[in-house]
C-alpha cells in the first residue's frame, strides 16, 4: 500500500532536486523554473512533526524504544504505541524516497538483486534503500525492526515484504491475517477471527519484544484521541462538496491524511494537527478561496474530478501541474482512503472493545473492499461531490488496486453516465512515467469533459 | 488402455474450452450443479461431498482469442484473468453453477469481483483461506468456512449440508487420487524416460473436470500401463520446474523443455490437485476437532495444535480439511511461510529427487511466483544447485530463448558433468 | 478566398487538409513524418495548399474547357509530382555518391552514379503513376527502386551493396530533412516543363494560375496529431487527436457513433453522439503492439510495400494464431512461424488478426460498437485488416456498418481544418517559414 | 592428434557469422577464416550459404576441406550443417576461446541479450536473457541509426564524443523512436541522443549481470560488441552501480564468438564421435 506524505526533509523544490538521478524519466518530465512553491501552514507543521519523528527513530537505540515495522492500510499504530513501541512504514519510507528522486537507484538495486521488474516497486525500493544502509527521509539511519508486524490487509505482497524483511533481519514477525471483504461487508466472523489473532498472536508478541505488558487502558485512550482527529479529518475532505472546493482532495489529500494514517494516530500532535487544518480551510472556505496548488491558489475551479488510485511519488509535482494548467481540481480520491475509511460511519473506539475496533479499522480499509463497493463508493463521489468526470491511475505496481480497474470504470460510467479517464503510471519506479504520455491524455480527456459541458 | 489413448483422452478434454465433458456430466446427473474453481487450492471434497461436480478453472491455454479479457486488464497483468473473463463472456462457462476464488493472490482476489459483476445470477463464492497457520486462530477459521460453503454448495444442489459422514467418504475418494498420484510421480522420480512431461501434465489436466474417481482410474491406468514401455533413459539431466502453480505453460513451452535436454522429474504445474501431501483423513488418527469457539475475543478455551485427543477419532471430516491446510499442505507460494522455510524446502525436494538443477518457470507478471525468486535462488546457490529463469505467459507463442535456455543448461551439466 | 487548414502531425505520417468557407475539401496533403517534425509538417501543408491551387485551376479551367479541363490538371499534377521527385533525387544522387566515395571505392561511387542516372531517365515509371494503393512518398519510391537496382549491380560485382546501402540510408535522413520547397512559381513552370503540354494549354495554365494565387489566404490553422505540441500555433488552435477524429468522422458519416483509429503508433477507440462530440474514448497503453508500425515491420521483414500485405494476406487459407503482438519482434515470430513450415499468407493473416484482436479489446474498453463505426488512419487502407474487422464486430456486435473512407487518413486532419472553420476566423496565422535547426551534430 | 578442420555458422537475427578453424587439440587452435553476412532483409538459408563460401574463400579452401559444420543460433536455416549447439555453449566457448581469462559472456544480437558467468572449462554455471520486449537492442540502435543517418560503424564513436546523455525514456523500443525524434526536433545532438540510448541499454546490461552474480573479465560477444560506445558505458555503469569492479573486454573477433565456438565443439564432437563410434548420444542434437 502507498501512502502519505509530506516529506520529511526538503519538500522538492522544481528545479532544485530536478538534478536527475541516473537516468530516469523523460526530460521533460520535471517542471521548470517555478520559483516557489506555494504550501498550506498545515503541510509546515507537518513537515516538523515527521522531521521529530524520525530524529526520534534514529535515536531508538540509544533511548531503549523498540521498533516494529507495519504497513499503512489499516494500521495498528494506537497497538504499537500503546505497547511502547515505535512503527516505521516502509511504504512510507519508499514513496519518500520517490520525492527526494532516490527510488530510482534503489529499485534498480534491487533489480540487480534478483528481484524481478515486474514486481512492485514498493517492495523494491525498500529492498534497495537496506541494501544501501537504510538511510531514512531525513538522512538519518533508520533502526532495524525489533517486529514485523505483518498486518495482511488488502494487499498479497505486504506478506511476501516482510517474508522477505524477515529473512533480511531475522526478526520477530507477527501475521495478522484480515480477511476480504468479498461480499462487501464485515461479519461478525471475521471481527472475531482478527480479534482472536490480535489476541493471541499479535499482543504477545509485541509484548515479548517490549518486554511489557499491554495496557488496554492506555490502548483505548489512545483509541479515543484517533477518533477525534478522524471526525476533523472527515470534515476537512467533505469540504470539497463545496463550489469552489477549498481542497484538492488527492494532490492535497494525500499530504492531509499523512498524519493519521502513520505514526501519529492517537498522539495529541496529530489531534491538534487536524484541528488546525480543519480551522485552515474552513477559513478558504470563507474567503470562497480554491486550494492551494504548488503555483499558487487556483485561479479558476474548471473541472472537478473525482480520482481512484495512488498518485505517482517521483513526479508528484509534474504530475499535479498537468492538472492544475488545466484548472482541474480532484474533489474526492479513494486513494485518501487507504489507510482507513470512515464514510460509514466507522470511529475508533465505539466497538464493544479495543481489539475489535482495531479489527473493524483493519476490516475497512478501501483496498479490502471488493469490486462492487469500490464501484459504489467512486459513483457516489462523482454524484455526491458534483464532479465532471473521474479519473482512474492505474498503478504497474500495484495488484491490489489494478487489476479490475477497467471494468470498475465501465460499471462507474455505466452508474453516473460520466465518462472516465485512465492512465498509467507507476508509484517510485520513475521509468514508468511518462509526462508526455500522461499530457497526452488527460488533456484529450478533459477537452473531451468540455466539450461535453459546453453542449449541456 | 494404453497410454497413449488415455493420453489422448485427456488432450481431447484440455481442449475443450467449452467443458463439454462437464456439460455431458450435468446431463447425466439432472439437477446437480457443476461448481468451477479457480487457482490454485480450493478443497474439492467440500465441493463434491455438497453434491456437485468440481470443475478446477486453469486459464484459457493458447488457442482462445482474447477480446473482452484485453478490454479488462491493464498489460502488466497476469494473462489468467483475460482468459477468465473471455472464457466467461463468451458463454464456455455456462455449464457452470458458480465459482469459487481463493486467495491466491490480488488478481484471483479481484477477479472475484468483476464476475461479480459480470456473470449475473450465478454463485460467487471467495474462500479466504487461512494465512494464520495455527489451528485455533487460523483452523478455526476456516472450518467455519468451510461448513458454510459446504452448505451453499449443497443449496445449489437442492440438498440438505453434506454430514460427516457424506464428507468423510468423499475425502476418502480424493485420497485415493492423491495416492494414484503420488504413485505416478514416484514413476517420473524413478524412471522420467518412462513418462513425458506433457504427457502426466495432460493426465493431471484432466483431473480438472472429470469426476474425482473417474480421473483416479485413468491415473492408475497410465501409471501401469508405462511401466510396461519399452523406452531407454537417454542422456538429458534431471530438473525441478517452479513458479508454475497458477497459470499454466503451453504445452508446446512443456515439449520444448524435454526436448532440449531435460527431464522434469517434478512440478508445480497445477499445484492445487496435489496440495495436501499425502492423506487428509489418515491424519484424523486420534486427533481432536478444531475447538470452535476459539476465537471468541477475549476468553474461551484455546483449540491448536496441541488442544486434548478428541472423542470424535477422525469424527470431523471438516476439522480434518482444516488442519490438513495448515499443517499437511506443500509449501506453496501463495502461503504465508517464514523463516526461510521455502528455500530450506526446495534444496530438500531437489536433493531428494537427486535432480540436477532448477527451472524456474513463472509467468510474467506474477507476484507470488516472482517475488519467491531471489530467496529460493539464494538458498539454491548456497546448496551449489544450479537453476534458470524464464518467465512465460499461457499463450506464449516463441519457444526459442526458452529452447536456447534450457539447452544450454542442459549442455553445461552434461557436457562436463562426466568430463 | 478564405481557407482554413487542418494539419495532423501523425507518428508515421504527417497530413493537411484544406477547406473553404464551406467546409468544402480543396487540397488534401500527405508525407511521411521524419525526424525533423517541423520540415514533416511544413510540407504537409504545402502539398495541401498545392493541391487546393490544382482544385481551383480545375474549377477556373474547366469554365472555359469543360471535361479535357481535368485530363489536362490530371497530366499536370502527375507531371508536378515527377518534377518535385526529380528535384529530390538530384540532391539525394549526390550525397549518396558522395558518401560511397568516401567509405567505399571510386569504383562504388561511380557505379551508384549510374544507378542515380538510371532512375532518372526512367523517372516517370518510378514516380509517375499516382495509384492510391502505392506509397507515394518520396523516400519509399526511391528506395524501393534503389534497392532493387542496387541488389543487382552487387550480385553483377559491380558495387559493395554494403556501403551503397548505408549511404542511402544515411543520404535520404539529410536529403528530406533539409527539404525546402521551392517556390510555388518554380515549381509550376517545371512541372509545365515536363508534362509537355501544347502552348495553348500551357499559356491557358499560367494565365488562369496568375489569376488564383491572391485569392488564397489562409484564415486559420488547427494542429493536431502525436506531434501536436511541436506546431507552432497558439494554444488554442491545438486540439487533441480524439476530437479531431470524432469530428472528422462525423463529417465523412453523420451517422458514425463509433471510430477505431489505427495509426502508426496508437489505436484510438472513440465514441460519438449524433452531434459529432466525443463521449468517451480510449487509447492503447504504453507498449506499441499491434499498431501500424507493426505492419511497417512486417513489410520491411517480407522485403513487400506496405500496400502489398493485405492482399497478400487474403489470400490465405486459414489464420495462424499469433500470440505476440510486439512490433519488435513480428520479425521473429514470422521467421519461427515460418520455420515450423507454415504457409506465409497465412501467417500473414494471423499477424493481421493479432492486430484487431488488440483494436477490438481497445472498442470493448470504450464501450462497445454502436451503429455506424467508421474507421480511419493509415491501416484503414488495408484489406486485410478490414476484412478481419468486419469478421469480428460480426461475431461480437452483430451487424453493424461499416465505414471507410478512400481518404480516410485524413480524417484528424480534416476534423482539425473544421475546428480551424468553426472556432471563427479571427485567430493569428502561425508565422510561416520558421525553420527548425537542421538535425545538429557533433563529431560525425 | 591429426588436424581437424571445422566450421561453425552463427545464424542470428541480423547477420551469419561462419568461421573456420583448425584444431590439433585445443592448445593450437588457429583461426582460418570467419566473414559475417548481414541480413538485411534476406532469406537466412541463403545468407548462410553466401557466409560460409566466403569464409571458405577467406581461409583459402573450399568446402570439402572441412570434416564437420556446426550451426548455432537459428540453426534450421544451416542446410548443409553437421550437428548443432545451443547458443549460450557457443558464444561460452569462443569468449573463452578469444581471451582465455573470461569469466562472464554478455552476448549483444540483434534482438536479444544474454548474460553468462562460465567457469575455466567455459561451462555456463548461470545465465540471464532480456525477455519479450525489445527495447533496447542492437536492432533497436540499427533502426535510430537508420533513421538519423547514421552507419553503424560510427554508432560508437559518435557516442564517445559526447559529453553529456540525453536520457531516454527506454520502455518500448517503438515509442523510443518517437522519443528520438523528440529529440532531435528540440535540437539535441545526435551524439548526445546516441549516448543516452547507450547509457539506458548499458544500464540494462549491467543489471541482467549483477543477476547473474558476474565475474570479471566480462567478454563481449556479438555484433554490439563492436560498439565502443556502448561497451565504455557498459563499464561505466558496472563502475557506478556500487557492485564489485568487473572489467569488460571485447576481441576484433568477438562477434565471431558463437561461429567461432560452435567450430572448436565441432572439433571436440568429432574426436568424440571418432573415438566411441556413431552411437555417442553425448551432444545436444539438432533441434
Ligand atoms: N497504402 C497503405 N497500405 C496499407 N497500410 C498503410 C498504407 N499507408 C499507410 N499504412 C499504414 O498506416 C500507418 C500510418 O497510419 P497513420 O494514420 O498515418 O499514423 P499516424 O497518424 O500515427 O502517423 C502505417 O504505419 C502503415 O501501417
Ligand atoms: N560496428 C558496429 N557498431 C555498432 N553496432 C554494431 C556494429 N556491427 C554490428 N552491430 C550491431 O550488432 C547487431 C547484430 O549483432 P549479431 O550478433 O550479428 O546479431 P545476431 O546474432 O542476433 O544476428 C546489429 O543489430 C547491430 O546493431
Ligand atoms: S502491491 Fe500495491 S498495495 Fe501492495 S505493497 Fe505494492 S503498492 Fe502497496
Ligand atoms: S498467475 Fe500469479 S498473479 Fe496471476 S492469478 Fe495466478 S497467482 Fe495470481
Ligand atoms: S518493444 Fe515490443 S513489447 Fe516492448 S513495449 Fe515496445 S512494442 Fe511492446
Amino acid at each position: 500500500m502507498k501512502l502519505p506524505v509530506a516529506e520529511a526533509s526538503a519538500v522538492p523544490v522544481p528545479g532544485e532536486t530536478a538534478a536527475r538521478g541516473a537516468g530516469g524519466g523523460m526530460p521533460e518530465g520535471r517542471a521548470q523554473g517555478s520559483p516557489r512553491v506555494q504550501k498550506d501552514v498545515s503541510m509546515e507543521r507537518q513537515k516538523a512533526m515527521l522531521a521529530g519523528y524520525f530524529s526520534e527513530l534514529a535515536h531508538a537505540r540509544e533511548t531503549g524504544l523498540k521498533v516494529a515495522y507495519t504497513f499503512v492500510p489499516g494500521n495498528l499504530t494506537e497497538l504499537i504505541r500503546a505497547a511502547g513501541a515505535l512503527g516505521v512504514y516502509p511504504e512510507v519510507n519508499a514513496l519518500q524516497s520517490a520525492m527526494r528522486q532516490k527510488s530510482d537507484g534503489y529499485v534498480r538495486e534491487a533489480e540487480r538483486l534478483g528481484h524481478n521488474e515486474d514486481v512492485c516497486s514498493y517492495v523494491k525500493c525498500d529492498i534497495g534503500m537496506l541494501a544501501a544502509g537504510n538511510i531514512g527521509p531525513t538522512g538519518e539511519k533508520l533502526p532495524p525492526p525489533d517486529l514485523l508486524l505483518l498486518s495482511y490487509t488488502g494487499c498479497f505482497t505486504f506478506m511476501k515484504w516482510f517474508e522477505l524483511l524477515q529473512k533480511e533481519y531475522g526478526c520477530e514477525i507477527a501475521m495478522l491475517h484480515v480477511p476480504y471483504q468479498a461480499d462487501g461487508g464485515i461479519t461478525e466472523d471475521m471481527r472475531r477471527y482478527v480479534a482472536a489473532q490480535l489476541r493471541d498472536e499479535v499482543i504477545p508478541k509485541l509484548e515479548k519484544v517490549t518486554g511489557k505488558k499491554l495496557d488496554l487502558d492506555e490502548l483505548s485512550a489512545l483509541l479515543a484521541r484517533s477518533a477525534r482527529a478522524e471526525d476533523d479529518l472527515v470534515w476537512v475532505l467533505d469540504s470539497a462538496r463545496n463550489t469552489p472546493s477549498p481542497i484538492d482532495a488527492y494532490f492535497g489529500g494525500v499530504y492531509y491524511v499523512g498524519p493519521i494514517f502513520t505514526a501519529f494516530r492517537g498522539t495529541l500532535e496529530c489531534e491538534e494537527y487536524y484541528q488546525a487544518l480543519r480551522q485552515e480551510v474552513a477559513a478558504r472556505l470563507d474567503r470562497r478561496e480554491g486550494p492551494i496548488m504548488p503555483n499558487g491558489v487556483l485561479a479558476e475551479e474548471r473541472f472537478r474530478l473525482v480520482v481512484e488510485g495512488p498518485p505517482n511519488w517521483t513526479h508528484f509535482r509534474d504530475f499535479w501541474r498537468i492538472f492544475y494548467d488545466e484548472g482541474a481540481v480532484v474533489v474526492a480520491s479513494t486513494y485518501t482512503k487507504v489507510g482507513g475509511l470512515y464514510d460509514d460511519g466507522f470511529r475508533h473506539g465505539r466497538a464493544e472493545d479495543p481489539l475489535l475496533s482495531l479489527a473493524d479499522y483493519c476490516l475497512g480499509c478501501y483496498t479490502n473492499r471488493s469490486l462492487p463497493a469500490r464501484v459504489d463508493l467512486l459513483a457516489s463521489y462523482v454524484r455526491d461531490f458534483h464532479a465532471d468526470g473521474f479519473v482512474i491511475n492505474s498503478l504497474k505496481s500495484c495488484n491490489s488496486f489494478s487489476v479490475g480497474q477497467l471494468v470498475m470504470m465501465r460499471e462507474v460510467e455505466k452508474k453516473t453516465g460520466v465518462p472516465g479517464g485512465f492512465i498509467e503510471t507507476d508509484l517510485v519506479d520513475p521509468r514508468y512515467y511518462s509526462q508526455a504520455n500522461i499530457k497526452n491524455r488527460i488533456e484529450s480527456y478533459l477537452q473531451m469533459i468540455a466539450q461535453r459541458k459546453g453542449r449541456a | 488402455m494404453e497410454a497413449e489413448a488415455i493420453v489422448r483422452r485427456c488432450e481431447a478434454l484440455y481442449a475443450d474450452l467449452s467443458l463439454g465433458s462437464v456439460r455431458e456430466w450435468k446431463a447425466a446427473h439432472p439437477g446437480r450443479p457443476a461448481v468451477g474453481l479457480l487457482p490454485v487450492y480450493v478443497p474439492r471434497e467440500i465441493v463434491h461431498a455438497a453434491g456437485a461436480l468440481p470443475v478446477s478453472l486453469l486459464g484459457g491455454g493458447d488457442q482462445i482469442d482474447i477480446v473482452k479479457g484485453d478490454a479488462s486488464f491493464q498489460s502488466y497483468i497476469c494473462h489468467l484473468p483475460r482468459s477468465m473473463v473471455e472464457l466467461s463472456l463468451t458463454g464456455r462457462l455456462d455449464a457452470l453453477d458458480g465459482f469459487v476464488f481463493p486467495s491466491t493472490c490480488d488478481v484471483i482476489r479481484n477477479l472475484s469481483g468483476i464476475f461479480q459483476m459480470t456473470t449475473r445470477g450465478k454463485y460467487i463464492r471467495y474462500l479466504d483461506l487461512p494465512q494464520a497457520m495455527d489451528e485455533g486462530t487460523g483452523g478455526a477459521f476456516y472450518r467455519r468456512d468451510l461448513v458454510a460453503l459446504a452448505a451453499e454448495i449443497a443449496r445449489l444442489a437442492g440438498r440438505e449440508a453434506p454430514g460427516d459422514e457424506a464428507l468423510a467418504e468423499s475425502i476418502r475418494r480424493y485420497d485415493r487420487n492423491r495416492r494414484a498420484i503420488a504413485a505416478l510421480w514416484a514413476v517420473r522420480a524413478g524412471a522420467p524416460w518412462l513418462v513425458a512431461l506433457d504427457e502426466t501434465y495432460l493426465l493431471m489436466r484432466a483431473g480438472a473436470v472429470l469426476p474425482v474417481e473417474a480421473h483416479t482410474e485413468l491415473v492408475e491406468a497410465y501409471t501401469a500401463a508405462v511401466a510396461g514401455r519399452a523406452r531407454k533413459p537417454e542422456d538429458r539431466i534431471r530438473v525441478v520446474v517452479v513458479g508454475a502453480f497458477c497459470e499454466q505453460p503451453p504445452l508446446g513451452l512443456l515439449r520444448t523443455l524435454e526436448r532440449s535436454g531435460c527431464y522434469v522429474v517434478d512440478d508445480d504445474l497445477f499445484l492445487g490437485a496435489r496440495w495436501v501431501e499425502g492423506d487428509v483423513l489418515a491424519l484424523e488418527e486420534g486427533r481432536g476437532s478444531v475447538a470452535e469457539e476459539s476465537a471468541a475475543p477475549v476468553d474461551g478455551p484455546k483449540g491448536g495444535p496441541h488442544g486434548p485427543p478428541g472423542s470424535d477419532g477422525g469424527g470431523d471430516p471438516y476439522g480434518a480439511l482444516a488442519r490438513a491446510y495448515i499443517g499437511k499442505s506443500l509449501v506453496a507460494s501463495t502461503r504465508y511461510q517464514p523463516d526461510g522455510r521455502r528455500g530450506e524446502d526446495l534444496v530438500r525436494r531437489v536433493r531428494a529427487l537427486k535432480a540436477d538443477g532448477v527451472v524456474f518457470a513463472a509467468p510474467s507478471f506474477c507476484d507470488p511466483a516472482l517475488l519467491d525468486q531471489p530467496p529460493l535462488q539464494k538458498s539454491l546457490s548456497e546448496a551449489n544447485i544450479p537453476f534458470i529463469t524464464f518467465k512465460y505467459a499461457e499463450n506464449t507463442g516463441q519457444f526459442q530463448s526458452i529452447r536456447e535456455q534450457a539447452g544450454t543448461f542442459s549442455d553445461s551439466i552434461k557436457l562436463w558433468g562426466e568430463a | 478566398m478564405a481557407l482554413f487548414v487542418g494539419v495532423d502531425l501523425g507518428s508515421t505520417t504527417s497530413k493537411a487538409v484544406v477547406l473553404d468557407e464551406g467546409e468544402r475539401v480543396l487540397g488534401r496533403g500527405l508525407t511521411n513524418t521524419r525526424s525533423n517534425y517541423d520540415v514533416a509538417a511544413a510540407v504537409a501543408r504545402v502539398e495541401a495548399l498545392d493541391d487546393a491551387r490544382f482544385t481551383l485551376l480545375e474549377r477556373a479551367l474547366s469554365v472555359g474547357q469543360g471535361a479535357r479541363a481535368a485530363e489536362l490538371i490530371r497530366a499536370l499534377r502527375r507531371a508536378w509530382v515527377v518534377a518535385h521527385c526529380v528535384e529530390r533525387l538530384g540532391a539525394l544522387g549526390e550525397r549518396v555518391v558522395e558518401l560511397s566515395g568516401k567509405n567505399g571505392s571510386g569504383k562504388d561511387a561511380r557505379a551508384v552514379e549510374q544507378l542515380f542516372a538510371g532512375i532518372e531517365a526512367d523517372a516517370d515509371a518510378a514516380f509517375g503513376p499516382l495509384s492510391d494503393d502505392r506509397s507515394r512518398f518520396f523516400r519509399d519510391l526511391a528506395s524501393a527502386r534503389f534497392f532493387a537496382d542496387a541488389t543487382a549491380a552487387a550480385q553483377e560485382q559491380r558495387l559493395a551493396y554494403d556501403v551503397a546501402a548505408s549511404a542511402f540510408d544515411q543520404a535520404i535522413v539529410e536529403v528530406e530533412n533539409g527539404e525546402e520547397p521551392s517556390g510555388v512559381d518554380r515549381r509550376l513552370s517545371r512541372a509545365l516543363d515536363r508534362a509537355g503540354l501544347a502552348a495553348a494549354d500551357r499559356d491557358g495554365i499560367e494565365q488562369a494560375w496568375g489569376r488564383l494565387d491572391g485569392a488564397l489566404e489562409v484564415a486559420t490553422y488547427v494542429g493536431t496529431g502525436y506531434g501536436r505540441q511541436r506546431l507552432p500555433f497558439p494554444k488554442e488552435q491545438i486540439r487533441s487527436e480524439i476530437l479531431c477524429h470524432g469530428l472528422g468522422a462525423h463529417a465523412l458519416y453523420p451517422k458514425t457513433r463509433t471510430v477505431l483509429d489505427i495509426g502508426g503508433q496508437d489505436t484510438k477507440a472513440i465514441q460519438l453522439d449524433e452531434n459529432g462530440l466525443v463521449q468517451n474514448f480510449q487509447m492503447n497503453d504504453r507498449c506499441a503492439a499491434g499498431c501500424g508500425r507493426y505492419l511497417g515491420y512486417i513489410a520491411e521483414e517480407m522485403n513487400l510495400g506496405l500496400h502489398e500485405l493485405g492482399p497478400l494476406a487474403l489470400q490465405a487459407t486459414r489464420a495462424v494464431k499469433i500470440s505476440s503482438t510486439c512490433t519488435v519482434f513480428a520479425g521473429v515470430e514470422l521467421r519461427e512461424l515460418l520455420a515450423l513450415g507454415e504457409r506465409r499468407e497465412n501467417i500473414l493473416l494471423g499477424l493481421h488478426r493479432a492486430i484487431l484482436l488488440r483494436a477490438m479489446s481497445l472498442l470493448s474498453r470504450s464501450g462497445g460498437v454502436f451503429e455506424e463505426l467508421t474507421f480511419t488512419g493509415g491501416v484503414a487502407k488495408n484489406a486485410a485488416v478490414v476484412h478481419e474487422l468486419k469478421s469480428l464486430v460480426a461475431e461480437h456486435y452483430g451487424d453493424r456498418t461499416l465505414n471507410i473512407h478512400p481518404d480516410s487518413i485524413y480524417t484528424g486532419a480534416l476534423g482539425a481544418a473544421l475546428f480551424a472553420h468553426r472556432g471563427g476566423g479571427e485567430m493569428p496565422v502561425p508565422a510561416r517559414g520558421k525553420r527548425a535547426p537542421a538535425i545538429a551534430r557533433t563529431g560525425g | 592428434m591429426a588436424d581437424l578442420v571445422t566450421a561453425g555458422i552463427d545464424v542470428g537475427t541480423g547477420a551469419v557469422k561462419a568461421a573456420i578453424v583448425c584444431s590439433t587439440g585445443v592448445a593450437k587452435t588457429t583461426v582460418l577464416g570467419t566473414h559475417r553476412e548481414r541480413l538485411l532483409r534476406r532469406d537466412p538459408g541463403r545468407v548462410a550459404e553466401l557466409a560460409y563460401e566466403r569464409a571458405c574463400q577467406a581461409a583459402g579452401l573450399t568446402r570439402k576441406d572441412v570434416a564437420y559444420v556446426a550451426s548455432t543460433g537459428d540453426g534450421d536455416a544451416v542446410a548443409f550443417r553437421d550437428g548443432h549447439f545451443y547458443g549460450m555453449t557457443t558464444h561460452a566457448r569462443g569468449a573463452t576461446f578469444l581471451l582465455p581469462g573470461a569469466r562472464s559472456v554478455a552476448d549483444l544480437g540483434a534482438l536479444h541479450a544474454r548474460v553468462m558467468v562460465i567457469d575455466e572449462q567455459s561451462r555456463v554455471r548461470a545465465s540471464r536473457m532480456t525477455s519479450q520486449c525489445a527495447s533496447g537492442t542492437g536492432q533497436f540502435i540499427e533502426n535510430i541509426a537508420r533513421y538519423l543517418g547514421i552507419r553503424l560503424e560510427d554508432v560508437g564513436p559518435l557516442s564517445r564524443s559526447a559529453t553529456r546523455a540525453e536520457v531516454c525514456s527506454g520502455i518500448c523500443a517503438v515509442l523510443a523512436e518517437t522519443d528520438v525524434i523528440n529529440m532531435v526536433s528540440r535540437g539535441i545532438p545526435l551524439s548526445e541522443i546516441i549516448r543516452g540510448i547507450h547509457e539506458s541499454i548499458a544500464q540494462r546490461l549491467a543489471k541482467l549481470l549483477r543477476m547473474v552474480r558476474a565475474a570479471g573479465p566480462v567478454v563481449l560477444t556479438g555484433g554490439l560488441a563492436a560498439d565502443v560506445g556502448l561497451s565504455a558505458e557498459i563499464e561505466r555503469a558496472l563502475d557506478e552501480d556500487g557492485g564489485p569492479k568487473i572489467e569488460v573486454a571485447a576481441h576484433p573477433l568477438s562477434v565471431q564468438a558463437g561461429a567461432l565456438g560452435a567450430a572448436l565443439w565441432s572439433a571436440h564432437r568429432l574426436r568424440r564421435l571418432q573415438a566411441r563410434g556413431p552411437d555417442a548420444g553425448y551432444l545436444s542434437t539438432p533441434t
